[in-house]
């Protein structure tokens, strides 16, 4: 029996919680899939993100599944699985701007990134030296500044971006300005399952079935009703 | 598509609208902050009179109570008490092979929320009785009432006025900070909100519809505590 | 429990406590001004006066001070650039900050608290002592400076010190509009390094330390005119 | 015509009901300058509620009041009640009348020094070294100067009463009202408060005086009013009033004076 | 050896100071059943200060009470200062000692027949329509009657002197501590408060009574005792006190009287 923690706010298309309380997304799809692989029952537990880290410790479920991006940083604290998923980040601007996403494309400029994601490591070493940035507790926050005209850019991932420019007022406001450049030191890692250090067990289990999973067909299956491309990265 | 969907329909009370998980959020809401506002009563009441007992000891540890309570985030003390504190309660349970048990989330969220209450209120009613002029404390002593008689029927009623504003803020602000609930995986009003607005990407729609309801919630408070005041105010003059 | 992260964040957390700090002085300053002459338009202003500070502290003090926070910064504050030139007018840099808007809305909002603190107060004055002042000629105005508001002042004082630390614990909210107060990195570690505990102890420890600052202060105040037990 | 100079205190038909009991019933007094008039009657009869409608602490239903040839404006409300025209005018006007109230009411945040020097530092606009020069006399004078210090929490009832008398005397007011300024206070310091009104009445100023001891009315004042059920029952000379009265309300009344 | 019966009241060697200010500096007082003790003395000589002792809401520095045999067990707590053994007891004993309170005191958020039943009911736990019918009746008997359903707050200094009154003699309390109960009354309410004291010590009460009028202390009490500086300078008689003192002090603070 394996209890996948799972942040209560939702994050769609990777996970997110209708009206009547279902959980449904790729990333609840890709836990199946994994359970299944496994051979365990799963049940899902939230929380808000605040409580992930110290329900996970208090043994109050057993991995946190919850697009959680791994860094060497948190790396000290917690495991990680094996990446499951990562996407590309881009960045997105006002559309009367040039396109392009170089530190000179940004010069002098204010880009929006959320707090404490790969991109905001991305920030500190291509961009802080040119650019300001300024910080937001979610995209979308960030999105409504941008159309506010608050900031010049928005920097993050991909999917996020991309299903904000779909949006209404994502189309009449803002472009997409093209994906920066790869550093897989710091874009490369991916989002993965966190568990506990001392659960060596379970993560060997999660990484096979996660390995399973994707040899098999599966993850492509899964992949493809949510997103027209690969997102599993290089 | 949620763009398509008309307004009305995310409102609905039953699902795909969002309109039933609003309201029970907000009945949530309400529990938790009435346990948590009765608890900090409680405390409070204590407190202001163990402040004002002149015991010096009583009044140095209160004194510790009001300040660092105040001063801590109230996630921490969630946090801490739900996690830390019930690993370690279990851990001593196990010392005396009792075993272990589960500290149900809202149950910690109504007594972190009301030992912070408390430290608040201890202030407020501290303050209120200090304003009591003191011949009416007096009077009561000198007519040998006990201190628990004395208490309720002069204290009590003569701080009423000087403290209900302050307890009205309280009630108000505690409606709100019950959000943090949250961390211990209890959705209440703020959170099936940001849910809500994050599923269907309608920030506006349900902030506003929260809004009218914590809206409603603090205009009945409101209310009662303008028909309490009216009545523990009788026999003071209006100032002409 | 592992501090080594203070080493690589401590100019954040220094700015952090500094915005804190700011946001707290700022609103409780200007707050507390509005608050008097909303708790005097309620004890002492005609209908239409009492009725408009009523509804204002309702619905400041009815909801959250996120959502208000957000009206403003999100509604209003996005409304802002459709003003034209308004862009390139020196007050942008000013405009396009979320400090300034959580300046705004939490002065807005600390001031329908305290306005209600303050009716309390001005209420318990003895009323004979208002009429010893009118007595003696006093204007409205010297009336208030002199007797009423001073007076109402002490009998609030617990209440309104609780009123600013609460004050001081909701300075957080502003990192939903980008201020990256001290939560905010604390926040912000948080979520770099998964420690739980850490971050939050830092915060707590400034916050202790403004909070026995505040209680100081005001105990100070209070002490000035001996109460008789 | 030639103007005569204006009486200090005209107070004419004051009216005034609290609910449905009416408490004055036309009450009208005249003082010139230097005139010491005593207000007795019984408890309850309206002594205090008549000294408050003359500086509009109440405001009477119905009545003229003229300060120094100054009549306050007033002009009928809702409901028919009086209105004053303008607060400003009451304001101007209060400054010169000054008041001991029966209860005192001290400024309680305020030390006894501070509650004298109030209202001329901040109401006349003196200066404050000066006002502090005057409030210690007058503290000495009523035998306070040590309190001068002290909050009136922490002072005797007697003790009180002579800062409230200290603090009326330190604006030196035209008109002064004292609402039983000797109730608490022990028999010495009942001759010093009649020492002082005398020498204010010698100065030319006016007071208005309520009071319970008889003895004391009969030595201080140039004209007696016995107030009963809300009418001037009786009015006069002291000698008259207390030697002579016609009404039988009075002359019980006064009966014990000389027993 | 056969024991006496107790006397009502002792107090012996009452010593209190306000920080460096030395209040009383030893007062005695031994009270029989059905005495009237006046207390005399100039304002800010301590009277209050010494009935406020005597049921302890000023802790004496030092000091013994003896209530109607019973002594009040103190102990000496920190600082060399008297602290009770039980709070429980002085409860008990207080309910023995009735008090009128030099500003009244009344309860504001009660009427004042409310106020005058709170402690019928509630400390002696009589039934609350037998306590109405006695709050009524005196109320009566101090003309408060109309006033029954009135707050404190609206009614005249006199009045709540009275109501007051009423509600210290409801309780029936064996010794009643009187604090200038008619600095707020007329002449003619003196005189009624004079029969009711009269009556009472007929009835066995004891009464200690502070007071500024002389003439009132002349004709009710049994014993006169005239405090100055913190200290008993002149006791004995009426008669005597006012007579024939034998201090100078006391001479000079009586010679009104004669006039
Ligand atoms: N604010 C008020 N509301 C209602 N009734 C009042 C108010 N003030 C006074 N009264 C009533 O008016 C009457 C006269 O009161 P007032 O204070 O003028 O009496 P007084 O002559 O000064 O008596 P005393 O000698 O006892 O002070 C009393 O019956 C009192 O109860
Ligand atoms: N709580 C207190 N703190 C400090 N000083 C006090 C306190 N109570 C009374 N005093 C002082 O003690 C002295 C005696 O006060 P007390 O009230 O006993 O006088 P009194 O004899 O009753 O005078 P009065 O006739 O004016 O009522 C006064 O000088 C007074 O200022
Ligand atoms: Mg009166
Ligand atoms: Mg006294």
């Amino acid at each position: 029996d394996v209890r996948f923690g799972i942040m209560n706010e939702s994050y769609p298309p990777f996970f997110a919680k209708d009206a009547s309380g279902k959980w449904h997304g790729w990333e609840i799809d890709m836990m199946d899939a994994v359970c299944a692989e496994m051979k365990e029952k799963c049940s899902i537990v939230e929380l808000s993100w605040d409580g992930l880290i110290p329900a996970l410790n208090a043994k109050k479920f057993d991995v946190i599944w919850s697009s959680m991006s791994k860094t060497a940083e948190r790396e000290k604290n917690i495991d990680f699985t094996d990446k499951y998923y990562n996407t590309p980040s881009k960045l997105i601007g006002m559309n009367d701007m040039k396109p392009g996403a170089t530190a000179d494309d940004v010069k002098g400029k204010t880009i929006g990134i959320q707090v404490s994601t790969i991109q905001s490591d991305y920030y500190a070493k291509y961009f802080s030296k040119v650019a300001s940035q300024k910080t937001y507790q979610t995209l979308d926050e960030a999105f409504q500044d941008l159309a506010a005209g608050r900031i010049d850019y928005v920097f993050g991932d991909s999917i996020a971006l991309d299903a904000f420019l779909k949006s209404d007022t994502g189309k009449d406001c803002c472009a997409d300005m093209g994906d920066v450049a790869d550093d897989p030191q710091v874009l490369g890692a991916g989002v993965s399952g966190g568990v506990r250090k001392e659960d060596t067990a379970l993560k060997a289990k999660l990484n096979a079935a996660i390995a399973a999973v994707r040899a098999s067909g599966k993850y492509d299956e899964i992949s493809k009703k949510y997103f027209n491309f690969n997102i599993y990265g290089k | 598509m949620a763009s398509t969907q008309s307004l009305l329909e995310l409102l609905s009370p039953y699902p795909p609208g969002w309109g039933g998980t609003l309201l029970s959020g907000a009945m949530a809401t309400l529990a938790i902050s009435g346990g948590a506002f009765l608890i900090g009563l409680l405390i409070g009441m204590v407190g202001a009179l163990g402040k004002l007992s002149g015991n010096r000891v009583l009044k140095a540890v209160l004194n510790l109570y009001t300040t660092t309570i105040r001063a801590v985030p109230e996630l921490i003390l969630i946090v801490g008490l739900y996690y830390a504190g019930t690993d370690g309660l279990n851990h001593l349970l196990h010392a005396f092979d009792v075993p272990p048990i589960e500290v149900n989330g809202f149950v910690a969220a109504v007594v972190v929320l009301g030992f912070v209450q408390g430290a608040y209120a201890t202030e407020v009613l501290r303050g209120a009785i200090l304003a009591i002029p003191v011949g009416q404390v007096e009077a009561a002593r000198a007519f040998g009432m006990a201190p628990f008689l004395r208490f309720r029927r002069v204290i009590f009623p003569a701080l009423l006025p000087n403290a209900l504003p302050g307890l009205a803020n309280l009630w108000m602000a505690v409606t709100k900070d019950s959000a943090l609930v949250a961390v211990v995986g209890y959705q209440e009003l703020a959170l099936a909100t940001r849910l809500a607005g994050a599923s269907t990407k309608h920030y506006f729609l349900f902030f506003f519809a929260a809004a009218c309801l914590y809206l409603v919630i603090s205009l009945v408070s409101n209310f009662l505590f303008m028909l309490i005041e009216r009545r523990v105010r009788r026999g003071q003059p209006t100032l002409a | 429990m592992d501090f080594s992260w203070i080493a690589r964040y401590w100019p954040l957390l220094l700015s952090g406590a500094w915005q804190t700090v700011t946001l707290l002085v700022l609103s409780v300053a200007f707050g507390f001004v509005i608050a008097i002459g909303l708790a005097f338009a309620q004890v002492r202003g005609g209908r239409t006066l009492r009725w408009l500070s009523k509804s204002y502290c309702a619905f400041f003090r009815g909801t959250p001070l996120l959502i208000q926070l957000w009206l403003l910064y999100y509604g209003v504050g996005s409304l802002l650039p459709m003003i034209p030139g308004i862009r390139h007018s020196i007050f942008w840099p000013v405009l396009r900050e979320g400090f300034f808007f959580a300046v705004v809305s939490f002065t807005l909002n600390y001031a329908a608290y305290e306005a209600e603190v303050l009716r309390g107060a001005l209420l318990a004055v003895p009323k004979g002592e208002l009429e010893a002042g009118r007595a003696f000629g006093m204007g409205r105005f010297t009336l208030i400076r002199r007797i009423w508001l001073p007076r109402a002042i002490r009998i609030a004082l617990p209440t309104i010190a609780g009123e600013v630390v609460m004050q001081l614990k909701s300075t957080p909210l502003a990192f939903t509009v980008t201020v990256m107060d001290l939560y905010a990195v604390a926040y912000k570690v948080r979520q770099d390094t998964l420690l739980v505990y850490e971050p939050l102890i830092v915060v707590t420890v400034f916050y202790l330390i403004l909070t026995a600052i505040i209680a100081r202060a005001f105990h100070i105040v209070e002490a000035q005119v001996p109460v008789r037990r | 015509m030639t103007e005569t100079a204006p009486c200090a205190l005209q107070v004419e038909n004051i009216h005034k009901s609290f609910g449905s009991q009416e408490v004055l019933k036309g009450i009208s007094v005249t003082a010139n300058k230097g005139d010491v008039i005593s207000i007795i009657g019984s408890s309850g009869s309206g002594k205090s509620t008549f000294l408050r409608c003359i500086n509009f602490l109440e405001l009477p239903d119905q009545g003229r009041v003229v300060v120094a040839g100054e009549e306050i404006a007033l002009k009928t409300g809702r409901g028919g009640k009086m209105q004053p025209v303008s607060w400003r005018q009451i304001e101007r006007v209060r400054t010169g009348l000054g008041m001991v109230f029966q209860s005192f009411n001290l400024w309680a945040h305020l030390t006894v020094l501070e509650n004298v020097i109030e209202a001329p530092v901040h109401v006349m606009g003196i200066k404050r070294a000066d006002a502090i020069e005057k409030a210690k006399a007058l503290l000495h004078k009523v035998g306070l100067y040590d309190k001068r210090d002290a909050y009136p929490a922490f002072l005797s009832g007697g003790q009180q009463q002579r800062a409230a008398i200290a603090r009326a005397l330190c604006v030196e007011p035209a008109v002064m009202l004292f609402d039983e300024p000797t109730s608490a206070l022990d028999p010495e310091l009942v001759g010093e408060v009649l020492k002082v009104i005398r020498d204010l009445a010698e100065e030319g100023r006016t007071m208005l005086l309520v009071t319970h001891e008889m003895r004391f009315a009969r030595d201080v004042s140039s004209h007696v009013m016995f107030l009963h059920q809300g009418r001037v029952e009786e009015e006069g000379s002291p000698a008259q009033v207390f030697g002579n009265p016609t009404s039988l309300r009075c002359r019980e009344f006064t009966a014990g004076l000389t027993d």
